[in-house]
């Protein structure tokens, strides 16, 4: 653990980068905000969990997450494969899932990145920012981000974007990811069932209700809703008790326990 | 105009100069309007008096914008002339004053800066601002909303504050009103809340700050002006907060670039919205939250390195408002290098650069020796900025361009304009009878109003901003997964400590008398505040009035002033800051009177904060506070088209002891649940406790504490000073124990059923079950 | 008959385009010699009208009260082509 | 030389454009006669080339690597004119 280190990005527009160190650090991980041009020039090495958070990097503008993700291609792709390869964890949350879609690292293609987007995060169906909370079943309870989560088991996380609806290219790479496992999380209704598109429990429209997915590997997880908002019981007044943990915390603390075994 | 007077001084760059030794009444009239300064003969007068020497373009742009009712308040600090004698300034003789004579002791900065600040703990200060911007919504509501926003962070990045929550209250024209019912030039409401809503939405969540506190009104009088308030709130350190700027420092602009857009945005705000207000382009803001982002990154990292030694926003008036500002604040002097500004566009005018509102940019003083680390900050944080120029011990603002100095002014004659005079008549509402025939049937009545756009659910608005960014929003504006609204925001923006800030707003422009609508957006405001746990309350005025040079405009806005007197005394809660808004008047009309408060309170725990909706079946449910037959203005009446009765009034002793009394209720954990009565009285608020929770309730009218006739009133009173509570089951001795010689009354309990029960005064019964109530409340309209 | 317009919608020259310099210095880092570059909208509208110039006037009335803001916008109308009876 | 290049992305056929079908129901709701409308974006992009083909082929270069995302748009573009030597 005393080795563990934690890298949150953030380039300008990035907003949510406090929040996810203060949860990292409440479970004594050491965590480092770093400015995507300080990362360019250093060594993202020395970190085994790089964090992209949610926000609006670079004002959202084009398209969410695309700007800053094709910079992560032209910028750091190598230091990033590597990252990869070496089996590290790479997280992107909100606007950060979006950049890990728009470079090509999620679903990722034969190597840690494909040439072109093979998935997107369109426009929320109802055409609106939704910020809410959700319910998100667990589908896979053996990566590394979701070992403390049994599968079926439901979260109550809260969602804050306007574009969350999650396509895929085509119809077999969403039955290669669910085939794979690699569907992490998927809103749900209260009862644990799928939400199967119905709103506001599926709050984006994303096909299959997929709310997170991760790579083949499964050490490189994207997801819509916020942890790192859930972290504490005192910020889910009305879902849980102001005592005590949120359901964002067990997400950090399976990442945690990982890292520490690397 | 008599020849000669203004003329071209400079080609290049463009230099007009007036010489107004020669001028005649008229000419000076003609030369404020031609160059669009807004300024008065009495104030072109003392200008002239005061100078023997022609004035360039730029200097009398200086006293345009420093002189500007936006930036001078100059009908608040101004002499009003009333049938009972001469009032001296309103914000001295009501605001001011009540703050003053109530000293409290955790009063930390109050109406001098950019935003009032209070105690938060030990160690910290809250900060808190809330600002209009009414026209340049009207014209781009996306932009000027936007824009609204982003103004009001800065200035609460202007006293060093990290933003930690925003607010919203705006005022619409109904949705559905026909085209043929607007004046030319008026955009349709449907337009205006679209942009509107969407501008507050994105610069809000584009900040990364929550946005948790507001209100949304629709009435026929917002048509013609739409009002848009944003308020914003945030924390700092005390020993962050450096107001020192000293001789021989740097002014230091950082961030967005000047360019044409926004000039004039101060002396348009400060004359009725013209007809053909397309034709004023260059008043149009364009937002970038982007470079803000940044912006907020950099001071704050600037703050906690203590590199600077004074900060302000540049808003109304530009580079020569901020500038003359931090000069004027510390009693020095200013040279401003006019060539060193980064512009958008070349071929800036000097005056224009002077002047220029462009978004995005902030003022900083700072010691030479800190220059190298602030820039190297606004590198790393991707900003541009530039040195204006060195304070000095002058006591003059001067600017120059190419070698010239096209500005020379003494900052005590700029900060000590004419008085201003206006005139005022009375004003109160005459009470009508009112007239109305008993409904046949309570149950529509009370699905009527909930389906009203004035109290319908809220939801299609709210979750367009991000409410739960930063990660602390302990008590939300929609609670739960059924969306209730609660009465007040609590956030809890410190790592290690449980204490939290409260937000809450009033507004009851319905009210037709000034002095108590006044008087019930206070006590709305306090009572909001006071239903979540919330104490210690500071609060914010924000007045959105028509043409303060009419007497009766006038009349109803002294009236108002002295409500707030009044009760901030009774309440005994300071203001601490706050803003109006005048001239606004369409050709639709002058808007309706409109007084915001703003509440600010603190909870010790934000483990104790209460929320509205029900908790757990048998549990009872008490009324607070007397019914009275209280129902001008209200939402009941309103739905009916029908005018008459009483309006509300504030019984501050009375409802001072109600919110104590609550307080400690709360602290002890008795209570449940808790919920004020507002808008549509004691229906809604009973109908909207079951609608944002899994549970229903029972309550029997007959219960109640009233001084009404009919049912019909007792439910649709709009009282001041009322609360319904959810108390816990085993604690209701103790409750009543706190509660003993106050009006506080049993009325029903908690169902496990989602319906709502109502026995009326007659003993006749209603059950409206949760899909009725929902359908009403979130659907379409009920009939 | 449903006529197919489209009306573009642009930001008047001389206002300021924060999401096309944005978009402009993107491309630059992506190794582009792009100079500037200004984002406008497009609507493709279906509308039922009885000839090309009133799908055209209607456009142009959308636009106006709705799709753009004169005191910032230039919009910009043309049908495209037309599809036969509407039901 | 700096050529104009327009560059029009707009979604996919079939692919859901919830942003139209707000307008067109905001339309209807003003009394149009709306049947549907599709939302697009364009990029007025001014681009270093040494010929006409030459920024076209750029332009759709910046199409494909930043504009737009093939899983749910389109893309056109289209040279607009040129304005002689650049510095
Ligand atoms: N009507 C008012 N009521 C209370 N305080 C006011 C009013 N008008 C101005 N103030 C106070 O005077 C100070 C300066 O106000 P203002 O000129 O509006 O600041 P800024 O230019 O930064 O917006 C602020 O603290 C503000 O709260
Ligand atoms: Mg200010």
């Amino acid at each position: 653990m005393k080795r563990a280190r934690a890298c949150v990005l953030r380039v300008g527009g990035t907003n949510c980068d406090e929040e996810i160190k203060v949860a990292l650090e409440e479970l004594g991980l050491r965590t480092d905000v770093v400015h995507m041009d300080w990362l360019e020039k250093g060594d993202v090495h020395k970190y085994q969990l790089l964090v992209f958070p949610g926000g609006f990097s670079y004002g959202d503008y084009v398209r969410a997450g695309a700007v800053w993700g094709k910079r992560v291609v032209s910028k750091i792709r190598r230091d990033l494969e590597r990252f990869i390869e070496s089996g590290r964890l790479v997280m992107g949350i909100c606007n950060g899932f979006q950049v890990l879609v728009e470079s090509g690292a999620l679903p990722g293609g034969d190597g840690a990145f494909s040439e072109t987007p093979k998935a997107v995060l369109a426009n929320n169906s109802s055409a609106r920012y939704e910020c809410r909370w959700t319910y998100l079943r667990c589908e896979n309870g053996s990566t590394p981000f979701t070992s403390k989560i049994p599968v079926g088991e439901v979260l109550k996380i809260p969602v804050g974007h306007g574009e969350g609806r999650f396509i895929v290219e085509s119809e077999e790479l969403l039955r290669e990811l669910i085939k794979e496992n690699r569907v992490t999380f998927r809103y749900a209704l209260p009862s644990g069932k799928a939400a199967e598109g119905a709103y506001p429990f599926n709050p984006n429209g994303s096909e299959y209700d997929i709310a997170a997915i991760c790579n083949k590997e499964g050490n490189v997880m994207g997801m819509m809703p916020h942890p790192e908002r859930a972290f504490f019981g005192w910020q889910a007044v009305g879902y849980g008790g102001p005592e005590g943990a949120g359901d964002g915390r067990r997400i950090f603390e399976s990442i945690i326990e990982h890292i520490e075994g690397l | 105009m008599k020849e000669g007077l203004v003329r071209s001084i400079c080609k290049d760059p463009p230099i007009l100069a007036a010489d107004l030794r020669e001028a005649a009444d008229k000419d000076l009239v003609e030369i404020s309007s031609a160059m669009g300064l807004a300024l008065s003969l009495q104030e072109m007068k003392a200008i002239q008096g005061h100078f023997g020497r022609p004035l360039t373009d730029v200097e009398l742009q200086t006293f345009g914008q420093t002189w500007s009712e936006h930036c001078i308040h100059k009908t608040f600090r101004g002499e009003i002339q009333t049938e009972g004698g001469v009032v001296n300034s309103l914000l001295k003789s009501y605001i001011a004053r009540a703050t003053m004579e109530l000293s409290k002791p955790w009063c930390f900065s109050v109406f001098e800066d950019n935003a009032g600040l209070v105690e938060f703990d030990e160690g910290h200060v809250i900060a808190a601002k809330v600002e209009t911007h009414n026209h340049p919504s009207a014209i781009e509501p996306f932009g000027g909303a936007a824009t609204g926003v982003g103004g009001v962070i800065r200035d609460i990045l202007g006293v060093w504050g990290e933003p930690i929550a925003l607010s919203d209250v705006l005022c619409f024209g109904p949705l559905d009103i026909d085209y043929s019912e607007l004046a030319p030039g008026i955009k349709h409401p449907r337009y205006i809340f679209n942009g509107v809503v969407a501008g507050v939405g994105n610069y809000g969540n584009n900040m990364g700050i929550p946005n948790v506190s507001g209100a949304v009104l629709f009435d026929r009088n917002y048509a013609g002006n739409v009002v848009v308030y944003c308020g914003c709130f945030g924390i700092l350190p005390k020993s962050g907060y450096v107001k020192d700027t000293k001789d021989g420092d740097l002014a230091i602009l950082v961030g967005g670039r000047t360019g044409r857009d926004g000039i004039h945005g101060v002396t348009f705000a400060s004359t009725d919205l013209p007809e053909e207000s397309e034709g004023l382009r260059s008043a149009v803001q364009i937002p970038n939250p982007l470079v803000e982002e940044r912006l907020r990154r950099a001071v704050i990292r600037i703050r906690d390195e203590g590199l600077a030694t004074g900060i302000t926003d540049l808003g109304g008036g530009g580079i020569s408002c901020a500038t003359g500002e931090m000069a004027n604040r510390s009693k020095l002097g200013l040279t401003v290098e006019l060539d060193a500004v980064i512009l958008k566009e070349p071929d800036l005018a000097p005056w224009e650069i002077w002047v220029s509102e462009s978004q995005e940019r902030m003022l900083l003083s700072a010691p030479e020796r800190n220059l190298g680390r602030i820039t190297e900050i606004f590198r790393e944080e991707e900003l541009e900025s530039c040195v204006l120029g060195r304070f000095n011990k002058t006591g003059r603002i001067r600017a120059c361009f190419k070698g010239a100095t096209v500005c020379d002014l003494d900052l005590d004659f700029l900060y000590n304009p004419p008085r201003t005079t206006r005139r005022a008549s009375r004003a109160s509402a005459v009470r009508k009878p009112l007239i109305l025939e008993k409904p046949k049937d309570l149950k529509v009545e009370l699905l009527r109003v909930l389906s009203d756009p004035n109290i319908r659910s809220r939801e299609e608005i709210v979750r367009t901003y991000d409410h739960e960014v930063r990660g602390v929003t302990v008590v939300k504006p929609l609670q739960g997964f059924e969306g209730g609204h609660n009465d007040a925001a609590v956030l809890k923006p410190l790592r290690g400590s449980w204490m939290g800030v409260v937000i809450s707003c009033g507004i009851t422009p319905f009210y037709p008398d000034p002095y108590w609508m006044a008087g019930c957006s206070l006590e709305e405001a306090l009572r909001n505040n006071v239903a979540v746990g919330g104490r210690r309350i500071a609060i914010l005025d924000n007045f959105v009035w028509g043409n303060p040079e009419k007497e009766d405009r006038m009349g109803s806005l002294l009236r108002a002033c002295e409500a707030c007197y009044h009760f901030a005394k009774a309440f005994e809660t300071p203001f601490i800051s706050g803003k109006d808004s005048l001239y606004n008047e369409s050709p639709m009309g002058p808007v309706r009177p409109t007084l915001l408060i703003t509440g600010v309170g603190i909870i010790p725990d934000v483990r104790r904060a209460v929320t509205m909706e029900l908790k757990r079946a048998e549990d009872p449910v008490y009324l607070i506070g007397v019914t009275k037959e209280e129902l001008c203005g209200s939402a009941y009446l309103r739905v009916k088209g029908v005018e008459g009765g009483a309006w509300p009034e504030v019984d501050a002793a009375s409802s001072k002891s109600l919110m104590d009394a609550l307080t400690k209720a709360i602290d002890a954990g008795h209570v449940a649940a808790c919920h004020d009565l507002s808008e549509g009285g004691a229906g809604v608020a009973a109908a909207e406790m079951v609608l944002g929770s899994c549970l229903g309730m029972e309550l029997d009218f007959r219960q109640m504490i009233h001084e009404t006739t009919r049912s019909d009133f007792v439910l649709f009173s709009e009282s001041q000073g009322r609360f319904l509570v959810e108390v816990r089951e085993d604690q209701e001795e103790e409750f009543k124990k706190v509660f003993k010689g106050l009006p506080a009354r049993r009325m029903g309990r908690v169902l496990g059923e989602r319906k709502l029960e109502i026995t009326d005064l007659e003993g006749g019964k209603i059950s409206v079950d949760l899909e009725e109530l929902a359908y009403a409340w979130r659907g379409i309209s009920w009939n | 008959m449903i006529f197919t317009v489209k009306a573009e919608v642009s930001l008047k020259r001389g206002h300021f385009d924060p999401e096309g310099d944005v978009a402009a210095k993107a491309l630059r880092d992506l190794g582009f010699g792009v100079a500037s570059v200004r984002v406008g909208k497009t609507y493709t509208i279906k509308v039922e009208a009885a000839d090309a110039s009133e799908a055209e006037a209607a456009a142009k009335e959308m636009c106006r009260r709705l799709l753009s803001n004169p005191t910032k916008d230039d919009f910009k109308v043309e049908v495209l082509g037309f599809e036969g009876r509407s039901g």
